[in-house]
């Protein structure tokens, strides 16, 4: 089993699928020659030539349109947002047609598409190179919304979400693409959506994260440690559909809950995990369901000074583990 | 170039509608029955209306002919159709049945297209190649441009054709779906349908030049207009059109210039925006008659067959109301189904 | 003071505003002679004139762009999106320009433009004319969220809205238009953005809404009434930014809270609004904070059959009430 | 039309460029010397970024012709401009200081657009009438077309220019704004930039047409095609579109044809999908040596005048690099301001 970073394990997994299913194209700005911006398709054009690694107008409308025809006429598209700051332009296409084709078809149509786009800050993106979009998406019936936080998932979720009769929004956060290695088996094998995952195990608070948030709780909760917290870390992968069962189980043994995100705290996604928790867990709660998130500031700025006062970071998360223990 | 030569007083110096289109005499009756079809099943859709037995109805009265014509010269079973909701005579040619748009009208189970879940004329058919269509407008396009790639990195010979009226026409998924289809020469038609108004909008707020189909030439490829009351020019762009996605030669803009006969939808006043003149005129250009005026005019429409006609369709229309008034609603227990694909 | 229906205050409001501010115009599709396809703009053409009143091409987008222009260089543009369910077009120049320009630019340029729109369920509108949008917007630092429930508060809020220097999304639930009557004063009066109001005391149980919600709870609050559940309704009115304030202090009051809305319920509003008063008002609460919201579906279906089994009704308001009350 | 003539030999014929342009000597040096004030900044931008002192740049050499040729048509403090990330020539036309580009390429809490909040190149300045730009592209159109109402409305008389690449112009934010702009007959101009290639793209997979130009027909405007390498042509064809907005004519598109002499930007290789050929053919099309070429052939630029220019450009260069280097970062207890109007 080899040790591949986090973006090694994306492109395998988009390979391998191309290789075993001619059926999968891959659609998107710079995706072909150039490779990606991040590299995440590099080599494919090479491989699969022209017609199965197209290389897009900048139109991101377009780009998720098209690939919902091409679906309901035979295809697998995967398509790349380059930056999922720019997947705005598509919303019309995604939230209207690609989510609702099914259930206002009354099943007779499906829209098999995987849309790929990197979110997240902390390498010097700003406003627009930086944003996470994962509540927009993980409200609407229809979608899936997928954000992996290892190699192994990466590849193993990607080749779930490109298999999956229905739209999947894939997001990849964009600092873990070489910082994250890890093993990555080489041939084919999935990872169900909708399933998370218990990364630590705790007793005293339960940490639910996703994406580069897990491998900063993972460093949280070791800081902890010495301290006497045990604390459990809940790896999503999964928010739409959300596995409330795992969740649950977690925080009903620890009775301390603590949702984190990168993404601002009002109206985000941790507002869902913490209503939940908040209805269903209600009586095993020892303390206030808490959201760590960050600050409701339109993404990331770009000074350096800026961009670190607005991240999320294992300190910060430390710091709430702390308080929730010591609640 | 497609469209009839008319005389200074008006009437038509075409050839006789056979040579003019080498279509036989009965496949030309066949355009007209399709077209006098949806207008019977169109206008008793606004009875039920008025009398308060479907919630709504939004008209294709005037938009007949373009679609007959153009449709005349697709495959349907081989060739994509993206409807807009206007495009009665077009589903119907594409094989829906008239109790499969009356089943759409009044929202039933049995809607081929929704299963009562979408609002009247939203239609759509898997059965038929007919995509299922929403109500954003413009989005098909994009739709049309993806399944027509589809078709052409398989190399299946498939022309997929999309509809809509031209103030859809400015939304920028359209245009970002023609600079596609351009670039990758697919085998598609846009149809649009200019009826001068978006609902209350007239054409000179909405759209800035006079005809859409100038715009085929920022996108590289042919433009062409047609007169949606000549059915058979309409019939002969599309042939040409339909040659050329076959041959690889790439995508094709129609503008069918109609008119609206109808308010925008069953909720709308239009004498609060339009003029009586313009209403008049609007009138004038009626596709129905023309059409059967040409037929008439050369003897492939006679009196005999006018009344057959009218009587089988009184029955289809009579026969598909009272199937659609009596079939099932939907099980309320059906209201969060197929949201995802279902297990089996 | 007359009565006036809801759509008619919303009319009056923009009628007083443009008399009294000449930078204030109105656009969007259908708002000039027809008036609008609700008749809010109905009159202001012959009034004002092609140069305020503006009917614009169908393209959403360009509605929400041009007035971001528009207001840059002095006007007060009060747009018209139709349907709520077809203002995706526009989320790019919404969400990623209006909502981020005054900060983007370190506050050297602001966007005060007021975006107004029709949305809700209940009036056979089917999926694409029946949309509750809110929760998207909500969540965006940069945007303000005003849900009005009375024709005062409509008239009020929307020239407070347009008087704000900031964006403002104006979302009015169209089943109100003509069901909901009330006193609306002649002549100029606001009512402040960012306040909530408790439109009916009680003890026992908390109800949050906005907009049409917040009259089914009013009328499940009477229902229980007689059952002796004193039930207290807070009408948020504008859900961000969110008077907090309003709300924890009656949870902390009746320590049962119920968060109602039409739209679904997964990352809905109903969660901020949840996660917020289970992490604020933990030590009050005497049971769940409860979500009441639409089906996981996209809106309400066509038929009669199916939309009623869609909509939140003032029964199934009480069920809740009762079931928390009895907790 | 607007473009230089050229003998077989490929040698300009044209008049001398006072002549042809009506514009004085002493202007043609300023516009020469904006363009090489423009292109030292951005090579000191790189030197800066090589050597981990700033994180990004993104390039706008080979761009500077063109847009100092449109910009000298214009009015700085009356007109309004909306850059793109390569308006550097534009942006110091419209009066923004090297202290200021500077300042922005640092990201320090003085960059008069967004105070270090954006990423360099992202233009924006209330005191010059620049707009806050961001980074979708195609979007500033529809804010210059608003710009430009408002304008009308006001009945202001004033110019708003709008610059982009050719990939951003397939946006359907930029169809909708022209669509716009053609309707209302606005006071607007669109500059598209055409440098053949949308990062690793090349035009001919992402623009259905050769020339953006010809889709201004189908928004009721001129089309202008201009050789970026021709700075006066370009001039000309601006000062005609300029005369049209002010008259009430409407807007214009005006296609430039450039080159990008630098990769997309600091993180991008070009050499991965650009042959070597292609990039010499554009290093060839360099609007710098062929305006100088063009000013000294016409005894309007002396080596004494470019020895002193040279001299002047490198220390206004080295002020505002030292200046901009050492300026104050934000202060991090600013992040969450100005999310919304602050009070008072
Ligand atoms: C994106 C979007 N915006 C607004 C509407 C509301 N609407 C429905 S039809 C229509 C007018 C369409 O005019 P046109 O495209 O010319 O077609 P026609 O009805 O004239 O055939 C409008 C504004 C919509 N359906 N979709
Ligand atoms: C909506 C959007 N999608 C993608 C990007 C990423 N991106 C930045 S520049 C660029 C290429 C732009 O090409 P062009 O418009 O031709 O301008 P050029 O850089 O060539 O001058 C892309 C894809 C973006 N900024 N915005
Ligand atoms: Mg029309
Ligand atoms: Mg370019």
């Amino acid at each position: 089993m080899a040790v591949r970073t986090f973006i090694e394990a994306v492109r395998e997994g988009l390979r391998e699928e191309m290789r075993r299913d001619s059926a999968v194209i891959v659609l998107g700005e710079d995706v072909g020659k150039k490779g990606g911006v991040f590299f995440a398709t590099d080599g494919l054009w090479a491989e699969f030539g022209d017609d199965r690694v197209i290389d897009t107008p900048l139109t991101e409308s377009m780009i998720a349109g098209v690939s919902i025809g091409a679906a309901a006429n035979g295809l697998r598209p995967v398509a790349e947002i380059q930056f999922a700051d720019f997947i705005f332009p598509a919303m019309n296409q995604i939230i209207e047609e690609a989510a609702r084709i099914r259930y206002r078809s009354n099943g007779t149509y499906g829209c098999p598409i995987t849309i790929r786009a990197p979110f997240g800050a902390g390498v010097h993106g700003a406003l627009y190179h930086s944003q996470s979009v994962e509540a927009f998406f993980a409200h609407v019936p229809g979608l899936k919304v997928v954000i992996p936080s290892t190699p192994y998932d990466a590849k193993g979720l990607l080749l779930s979400a490109i298999r999956d009769p229905d739209p999947v929004i894939f997001l990849e956060h964009k600092k873990m693409y070489r910082s994250v290695r890890g093993e990555v088996p080489d041939g084919e094998y999935t990872v169900p959506l909708g399933r998370a995952t218990v990364t630590r195990e705790g007793s005293r608070v339960t940490v639910v994260a996703y994406g580069l948030m897990v491998h900063y709780a993972l460093d949280a909760a070791a800081r902890v440690a010495g301290e006497g917290i045990e604390t459990e870390v809940v790896d999503l992968r999964t928010i739409r559909p959300l596995d409330a069962a795992t969740v649950l189980a977690s925080v009903r043994k620890t009775g301390k809950c603590l949702v984190v995100h990168e993404d601002n705290r009002f109206g985000g996604f941790g507002a869902e995990v913490a209503a939940l928790v908040a209805e269903e867990a209600f009586d095993y709660l020892d303390g206030p369901v808490t959201r760590l998130a960050g600050p409701e500031s339109p993404a990331a700025p770009y000074a350096s000074v800026l961009e670190d006062a607005f991240l999320v970071t294992p300190e910060k998360i430390a710091a709430a583990i702390r308080k929730l223990a010591a609640y | 170039m497609y469209s009839r030569r008319v005389t200074n007083s008006g009437a038509p110096i075409t050839p006789d509608p056979a040579t003019r289109s080498g279509l036989p005499a009965a496949r030309l009756r066949e355009i007209y029955r399709l077209m006098a079809l949806a207008r019977a099943l169109d206008e008793r859709a606004w009875i039920l209306n008025r009398s308060g037995r479907v919630h709504f109805v939004i008209s294709a009265q005037g938009h007949e002919g373009a679609e007959a014509g153009i449709c005349a010269a697709l495959t349907p079973g081989r060739d994509w159709l993206l409807p807009y909701y206007r495009s009665m005579a077009a589903v119907l040619a594409f094989g829906m049945t008239p109790r499969e748009v009356m089943l759409q009208q009044f929202g039933r189970a049995d809607d081929p297209g929704s299963g009562g879940r979408q609002m009247p004329a939203h239609y759509g058919g898997a059965a038929y190649r007919i995509f299922s269509s929403s109500s954003p407008v413009g989005t098909q396009a994009l739709h049309a441009a993806g399944i027509a790639l589809a078709s052409k990195l398989r190399g299946e010979p498939q022309v997929t054709t999309v509809m809509m009226g031209e103030g859809a026409a400015n939304q920028g998924d359209v245009h970002e779906a023609l600079n596609f289809a351009g670039i990758h020469r697919l085998p598609m038609v846009l149809l649009v349908e200019n009826n001068g108004y978006a609902i209350s909008v007239p054409a000179e707020k909405q759209v800035a030049v006079r005809d859409v189909a100038v715009r085929a030439a920022g996108y590289n490829m042919p433009g062409v207009i047609v007169d949606g009351t000549d059915v058979l020019g309409c019939y002969l762009a599309m042939r040409d059109a339909v040659a050329r996605a076959l041959t690889g030669d790439g995508p094709t803009l129609i503008e069918a210039k109609v008119t609206r006969l109808t308010g925008h939808s069953s909720d709308d006043q239009q004498t609060k925006y339009r003029t009586e003149e313009d209403l008049a005129a609007g009138r004038g250009r009626d596709p129905l008659p023309a059409f059967r005026d040409e037929l008439r005019a050369a003897g492939l429409l006679g009196e005999a067959e006018e009344a057959t006609l009218a009587t089988e369709i009184r029955g289809l229309v009579d026969d598909a109301t009272d199937f659609a008034e009596a079939a099932a609603d939907p099980d309320p227990a059906t209201l969060t189904r197929h949201v995802y694909a279902e297990p089996g």
